[in-house]
């Protein structure tokens, strides 16, 4: 790999102390209580805290935070597409940057995007688009850079709850809001809204029903604009987790909607003169 | 049954309720999310920030809705946030734009603002030679129309092709320009539709000068 | 005289205000932004700090990786800082590679953790020659509103505070590291130096702690790092319009009562958060 | 993203009709696959390789095996990597940073498929744990481009496991504690894989109110969204993924599972016979066409 | 002031020095009985009361009130009626693009040639050299070059170029070339006979009668600048007479 | 060698050289002792879009070390450089067009951005770019016991406490950019300052002797 000459350099060599640990620690238990607190095979997902417009420089901005896992989403846009085709003319762009800052997983990151980013990234973009109305934005892009400050589990998921806040901050036209959800199944029992111990955890070798499943979906139009898993699932597996998901977003709503109220009657947004 | 949601108010049973448009004539602001039914289409016309989808009218944006009746006609019906929130410049839009470049044929712009939206990433703009004035336009010279640097008012006429950049047009006597710096570096005043002079050194410039509306002198 | 005045032409409407010996938002001319301070939020790193100058915000987070010494010092560790503006914190910067403002601010950092020696670069070695802790600083800016180089250095500092290292040590059978997670222990910080930065208007205001359109607006920008005891660590001015001995001592003056209101809110966040 | 073609409104507007009374444009119907021919051992300086051509489409991998260090998470097996290569006179519209971000969409898509316990035996990919092991590069060429990329892709990759031969290694330890590695020297003294468990991607279009798999470029053009999947030989899907710019209601992606397993279940007998009738073919061939 | 610039005139000023137009100009105004105007030429600007030097060279005066700094210089920047070699790169509509070395490609209308009309378009193909002036040279504008003079002469400008050669040189040597009673000019005219069009931007262009001598010429040329004029007298008659035709040929 | 105190400051022997490369713009070599810079300056020429400023000429800075690729450091460098000429070249009357500064290493044996610094304010000057003044570098090392250094050497640099480099105008003798290393106190950043400036006519003097040696051929 040539040497990245734009960063400070420290040495060319360093490993994470914990491949160094004496004793591993304990994987999680596939039974009882989860670690939180929460209980297994219910949709009982973390406690969300949610902010809008926090970014001044940014169109829309917004801020998720479920457990220990702290995203930050920033709105730019419409801007000018800087190399246009026949489509620009009709049609906006959506461009997604998703990120991990270096500290935000157990092992240190590196600062160039890598591949699960940018696969995280394609997928961010993949559930935003159908809910944005780019043919109000011809000519222009609307640009949606993710950063995860801190990777505890269903990121994606977040992310997408995220993004969707920070372009209804924004003001872009959308079809719907877009509500993230991730499930992780192991045998027969799973759990809502993983966290990474519980992503990583892969559970005793014989088992063949196990995998992760993320779903956005628009709550006001019954579709799933995102749909994502891996694994080993069977198909009715899949389904049910689907429908889990489903149910996942739709607990998630009200507080969204909480959010997004208080975000549109802040002062800068008093009601129009009637 | 006075059970909308007002501003602020979270709770989500009155879902079904604003289905019908019925509750929406009170004078209370009801907050919509992007996704969420407004009305028939039958009870009113589209107006902005919302969508028509399988025969009903949906928000678009999270905002506040205002009906707006004029006559025996339906109502029109828009989702508005509380600033006004004009993204793009659209045909037929006033825009404010500064001069960046200049040539025989034509002067680049950089849209800065839409109507009285200050806009955060500048949108390229062109006004070719035949849009600067409606009249003997094949005597227009760009130089003694515009200078880099220079505020300009002009319209929106298109959005151009793929290769160029949005096209503009000052063809009108309330458009041209409204603010430039003379060689000495001063504002300077207009004196008629075509000519601006320096308050320090007294000199005149040639400009394709906006007339100055009430409205506009505070741009 | 409305927003669109501000339109056409910017820096003469900031020059209204400074005339006045105030700013568009409402500071006189030598006065800092609301700064606050978040201490340790980030669990999966080793040590962090979250600032807010006004709206600028930076976050630090701190890894600990274990490598092995240069030959040249082969009992120090190593200080790796690197700041990030990514195309999230301001539509001016796109993704990629950092530019320069990112670059020259990492280097600034740097030798800024090599002239004051914040940390002695010994206490992060673990066996002379073998073994030693490298300190990963990575500083990321969330919203870029100007004076990036305060809010790092206070992010630094901060975060740095509040690094716990594991317990490290070679074996004496495998000669392999071992490392207890649960066993940690503070860095020893000795210097606390603050950064404060100016801008100059017209050849002769000058303004503390600027803005991001105060920064583009000005013809220089300067910033005085300072420690206890009023030593200085860094005077540093790119470049821009020259500066006189005087408005370099108002620079001074100014710097050294900041230093000790910033070392006074970091020792305040730092035990809240040991006492909770 | 995908290389598109301009399809007007009148060709949309007939196939999709088509496509709802069960008639495509080629006369298939909506669960049949185009024509599809498999090649085995086709690339003469790598260790597996195979050739799909899928109606227009046609896909050619290479895997390369090569000895590696494990990585420090799981030491005790081996890995595979993916690269998808989209040439540029598969389609013009892969020329310069189009194919670069779909070849980077597919090769990640490529990792989640294999993303589980049971796909291939990494474990027999150990040399020994923590030191050396087995890294299988899978490589995939697209030649042509006529639609349904992931289906030919997935089915390119399986022919090419089937066909890899890795060399067997023997372990020795010298004198002083080191340990060397010998390679076999006997071209037939080689471990195979065994690909039974390598799943297969089935890309299901949605066209109207109907899906349909293996999708043209044209038919493409008329979809909003496709689900992919990929299904193992006893059903088991290994990775789904939603991809497109239109959205689905849940009733139908459920449909589409459905299908989709159904299709891919029945994709593995036929696949793996004809392998194996490739295989005592290519042996013959093998020998008359080297020395003998 | 005036007096302060005389008595630099001929001497080396660097960027920073100023003239300060102080009280000594209130006296000169009843010694002499003119008004103290002073106008700068390139390298000098006045700002408020002063006069600013900002560009490295030597100080030249003309009468009567006239200063500008002689500089060596390689990059050319238009000015307004200079006469310059340019080459066409592309046609776009009714305008040609015309390189003449500076930071934006000149325009030149197809109506700026000698009897040209919408119908009879003149004949200018992209990699033709063109000699020509500008008319429009302004940092605010595209600068644009006409084939005519005022009065719709093509006067010596147009395109040419066949057979010859064209090449740079430095933007003072251009000067001391074009200067009315130019020795090298004259210098040259006795080696040998040549053709030479000099464009003020740096270029010159050259034909004689075999294509040696031509490059010759051209080298000698190239290397004035560092040439006193003795040096460049016998270096230029060694030169043409040491590659004589034969010696080429043998 | 080197003398302390204001009265009297000893640099090493400077030697410069201009217009020595043929293909930039302008060019200087520039000499302090052992540490030698090659600089060359492009244009006015033509600016990328991209880059394009309305009102004023780009100005690029790009430093190439000895051996290696430039990096974060160099980068560093290039914008103290850069903000130092862009304060002294009159960029407005060039508007949207591109100047490119390239100074390669040749030699360092200290003081190396004073050298940048003053083989960039020649090479700046030969190639006729207009400017409202010139400046220079110096470079001032503090020793352990206090002393300060002008113009060390890199040995000198290795054994100091700090090092301090300034840039110094000609028109105020002011400091127009500061760099520093290593902790020091007010009194001493002063001393060092009065040091530079004193430094600066000297080196100022000796811009003008180069220039004058350079025209010898034209007086």
């Amino acid at each position: 790999m040539p040497t990245d000459t734009k960063r400070v350099r420290g040495p060319d060599v360093s490993q994470s102390p914990s491949l160094f640990v004496c004793q591993p620690a304990d994987g999680v238990s596939p039974q009882g209580p989860r670690a939180d607190g929460r209980r297994r095979d219910q949709v009982d997902v973390r406690p969300v805290f949610v902010r809008c417009g926090l970014v001044s420089q940014a169109k829309g901005s917004a801020y998720i935070e479920a457990g220990n896992t702290k995203l930050m989403c920033c709105v730019y846009g419409p801007r000018e597409t800087e190399r246009k085709d026949e489509t620009d003319m009709k049609c906006g762009r959506l461009t997604t940057d998703m990120r991990f800052a270096p500290f935000s997983c157990p092992e240190r990151g590196s600062w160039i995007q890598g591949s699960q980013e940018k696969d995280f990234s394609t997928m961010l973009q993949e559930s935003l688009q159908p809910a944005v109305c780019l043919h109000k934005y011809p000519r222009s892009q609307i640009e949606v850079n993710m950063m995860v400050l801190e990777n505890s589990g269903s990121v994606l998921a977040h992310a997408i709850t995220c993004a969707s806040l920070a372009l209804a901050d924004a003001g872009i036209e959308m079809y719907d809001l877009v509500l993230g959800c991730s499930l992780r199944q192991n045998g027969a029992s799973y759990v809502a809204d993983p966290t990474s111990a519980e992503e990583n955890d892969r559970g005793p070798d014989q088992s063949r029903n196990q995998g992760s499943l993320t779903v956005a979906f628009l709550p006001s139009l019954n579709q799933i604009s995102g749909l994502q898993s891996d694994g080993e699932m069977s198909e009715d597996t899949l389904t049910a987790g689907v429908r889990t998901c489903i149910e996942g977003c739709y607990k998630l709503y009200p507080l969204v909607q909480q959010v997004l109220s208080r975000c549109v009657s802040r002062a800068a947004c008093a009601p129009p003169p009637r | 049954m006075q059970q909308a949601r007002r501003a602020g108010d979270h709770t989500n049973m009155v879902f079904h309720f604003l289905l019908h448009g019925h509750i929406m004539h009170t004078t209370s602001w009801f907050l919509f999310f992007p996704g969420e039914k407004l009305c028939s289409a039958e009870d009113c016309v589209l107006g902005t920030g919302v969508y028509l989808r399988h025969g009903y009218i949906h928000s678009s944006l999270a905002g506040y809705v205002v009906r707006k009746s004029e006559g025996k006609e339906l109502p029109m019906i828009s989702v508005v946030r509380g600033t006004e929130l004009q993204l793009l410049p659209d045909v037929g839009a006033i825009v404010t734009c500064k001069v960046t470049s200049i040539n025989p044929r034509f002067a680049k712009v950089h849209i800065l603002k839409v109507g009285s939206t200050s806009l955060k990433d500048h949108f390229k703009g062109t006004i070719r030679k035949e849009d600067v004035r409606a009249t003997e336009k094949d005597k227009v010279e760009i130089y003694k129309s515009f200078r880099p640097g220079d505020i300009v008012l002009a319209k929106v006429m298109s959005l151009g092709n793929v290769e160029s950049s949005y096209l503009l047009t000052t063809a009108e006597n309330e458009l041209g320009v409204v603010v430039a710096h003379s060689e000495s570096g001063a504002v300077m005043v207009p004196i008629s539709w075509s000519e601006m002079q320096c308050p320090l050194t007294y000199a005149k410039e040639l400009r394709k000068v906006a007339r100055v509306q009430a409205k506009h002198l505070e741009a | 005289m409305a927003a669109g005045f501000k339109t056409a032409d910017l820096l003469e409407y900031y020059r209204r205000f400074l005339k006045e010996n105030c700013r568009p938002d409402g500071r006189v001319l030598l006065e800092f932004r609301p700064t606050t301070l978040n201490i340790g939020s980030i669990s999966t790193a080793d040590g962090s700090a979250l600032v807010k100058v006004g709206n600028t915000t930076i976050i630090c987070g701190i890894k600990a990786e274990l490598a092995t010494p240069t030959v040249e010092a082969p009992g120090k560790g190593y200080i790796v800082p690197n700041v990030d503006l990514p195309p999230l914190c301001s539509s001016r910067f796109r993704p990629g590679p950092p530019g320069e403002p990112a670059q020259a601010c990492s280097q600034f950092i740097a030798d800024l953790i090599e002239s004051s020696e914040i940390i002695q670069t010994d206490d992060l070695c673990v066996e002379r020659g073998k073994l030693c802790w490298v300190l990963y600083c990575d500083l990321m800016c969330l919203d870029y509103d100007g004076n990036l180089r305060d809010a790092c250095v206070i992010a630094l500092l901060a975060a740095l505070k509040n690094t716990q290292l594991p317990e490290a040590v070679i074996s004496t059978e495998t000669h392999l590291p071992v490392v207890d997670l649960e066993k940690r222990h503070g860095l020893k910080v000795c210097k606390h130096p603050v950064a404060s930065s100016f801008c100059i208007f017209d050849e002769s205001t000058l303004i503390v702690d600027p803005t991001d359109e105060e920064e583009n607006l000005s013809t220089a920008r300067i910033t005085v790092v300072t420690e206890e005891g009023d030593r200085l660590c860094a005077v540093h001015k790119p470049g821009g319009m020259s500066l006189s001995g005087q408005k370099l001592q108002e620079c001074i003056n100014r710097a050294t009562v900041r230093q000790k209101e910033i070392q006074k809110l970091t020792d305040k966040v730092l035990s809240s958060v040991k006492t909770s | 993203m995908m290389a598109a073609v301009e399809v007007s409104e009148a060709e949309k507007v007939y196939i999709l009709h088509g496509i709802r009374d069960d008639l495509r444009v080629d006369g298939r119907g909506c669960e049949d696959y185009r024509h599809m021919e498999i090649e085995t051992d086709v690339v003469s300086n790598t260790d597996g390789s195979a050739k799909v051509t899928l109606g227009h489409t046609v896909v050619l991998v290479g895997i390369k095996t090569e000895i590696g260090k494990p990585r420090p998470m799981v030491p005790n097996e081996g890995y595979l990597e993916f690269f998808v290569d989209c040439s540029a006179n598969a389609t013009p519209e892969f020329e310069g940073r189009g194919g670069e971000e779909l070849g980077t969409e597919l090769s990640n898509t490529l990792y989640r498929v294999f993303n589980n316990k049971h796909s291939i035996d990494l474990k027999r990919l150990c040399i020994s744990p923590g030191e050396h092991c087995w890294v299988l590069y899978v490589d995939v060429l697209l030649l042509q481009c006529d639609g349904n990329l992931y289906d030919a892709m997935s089915i390119a990759i399986k022919a090419a496991l089937f066909n890899t031969k890795i060399p067997k290694v023997f372990i020795s330890s010298d004198d002083e504690g080191g340990k060397d590695i010998e390679l076999s020297d006997d071209p037939y003294d080689c471990m195979r894989l065994n690909v039974e468990n390598v799943p297969c991607i089935v890309t299901l279009c949605k066209v109207g109110h109907r899906h349909i798999v293996d999708a043209t470029l044209q038919e493409k053009a008329c979809s909003v969204a496709s689900l992919i999947m990929s299904v193992t030989h006893k059903g088991t899907v290994t990775c789904t993924r939603k991809v497109g710019g239109g959205s689905l209601d849940p009733e139908s992606i459920f449909e589409m599972t459905e299908a989709g397993k159904r299709v891919g279940k029945a994709l593995h007998a036929p696949l793996m016979k004809l392998l194996e009738q490739e295989e005592s073919l290519g042996k013959k061939q093998q020998k008359v066409g080297f020395f003998g | 002031m005036i007096s302060a610039l005389k008595d630099k005139v001929g001497q080396i000023l660097v960027p920073g020095d100023e003239f300060c137009c102080g009280a000594e100009d209130t006296i000169s105004l009843t010694a002499h009985v003119q008004p103290e105007k002073v106008v700068c030429g390139p390298g000098l600007m006045r700002s408020a009361d002063r006069l600013q030097v900002c560009k490295s060279g030597v100080l030249r005066h003309k009468e009567p009130n006239m200063f500008w700094m002689d500089s060596q210089q390689k990059r050319y920047v238009p000015t307004k009626g200079d006469a310059v070699i340019g080459i066409v790169t592309s046609k776009s509509g009714d305008i040609f693009k015309v390189d003449v070395g500076g930071s934006e490609q000149a325009s030149l209308s197809y109506l700026a040639f000698e009897g040209a009309t919408k119908r009879n378009r003149p004949n200018v193909q992209v990699g033709d050299l063109v000699f020509a002036h500008f008319i429009v040279a302004n940092k605010d504008m595209e600068p644009e070059l006409a084939c005519i003079d005022g009065s719709g002469r093509a006067n010596g400008m147009g395109i040419f170029g066949e057979g010859g050669l064209l090449f740079t040189v430095s933007l003072g040597l251009v000067r001391r070339l074009l200067a009315p009673h130019s020795e090298i000019r004259s210098d040259l005219q006795q080696l040998v006979p040549c053709e030479l069009l000099v464009g003020i931007n740096g270029r010159v262009w050259l034909k004689s009668s075999s294509t040696q001598r031509t490059l010759i010429i051209a080298n000698l040329l190239q290397c004035c600048d560092t040439m006193t004029a003795p040096q460049r007298r016998t270096g230029g008659r060694s030169a043409l007479i040491d590659c004589p035709s034969q010696r080429w040929r043998m | 060698m080197e003398v302390c105190g204001i009265s009297n400051v000893t640099l090493r022997d400077f030697s410069c050289e201009q217009s020595l490369l043929s293909r930039p713009d302008g060019s200087s070599s520039f000499m302090q002792g052992d540490t030698s810079v090659l600089a060359g300056v492009y244009g006015p020429a033509e600016v990328k879009v991209s880059k394009e400023i309305y009102d004023r000429a780009t100005l690029e800075v790009l430093i190439q070390p000895k051996v290696g690729l430039p990096s974060v450091k160099e980068r560093s460098q290039e914008q103290n450089v850069r903000e130092t000429c862009e304060a002294s070249l009159l960029l407005s009357l060039h508007p949207r067009s591109s100047l490119t500064l390239v100074l390669q290493v040749l030699h360092d044996d200290g003081s190396l951005l004073s050298c940048f610094l003053n083989a960039a304010c020649m090479a700046l000057m030969d190639a006729g770019l207009p400017m409202s003044c010139l400046f220079c570098g110096v470079t001032c090392a503090i020793a352990v016991d206090g002393e300060i250094i002008t113009d060390p050497t890199a040995a000198q640099e290795k054994e100091c406490r700090a090092l301090l480099t300034f840039a110094i105008d000609s028109k105020k003798c002011r400091v127009m950019m500061s760099s520093t290393k290593g902790s020091f106190s007010v009194q001493e950043l002063q001393q060092c300052i009065a040091i530079s400036q004193k430094a600066s006519e000297k080196i100022f003097q000796f811009y003008r002797d180069s220039v004058q040696r350079r025209y010898s051929k034209n007086l």
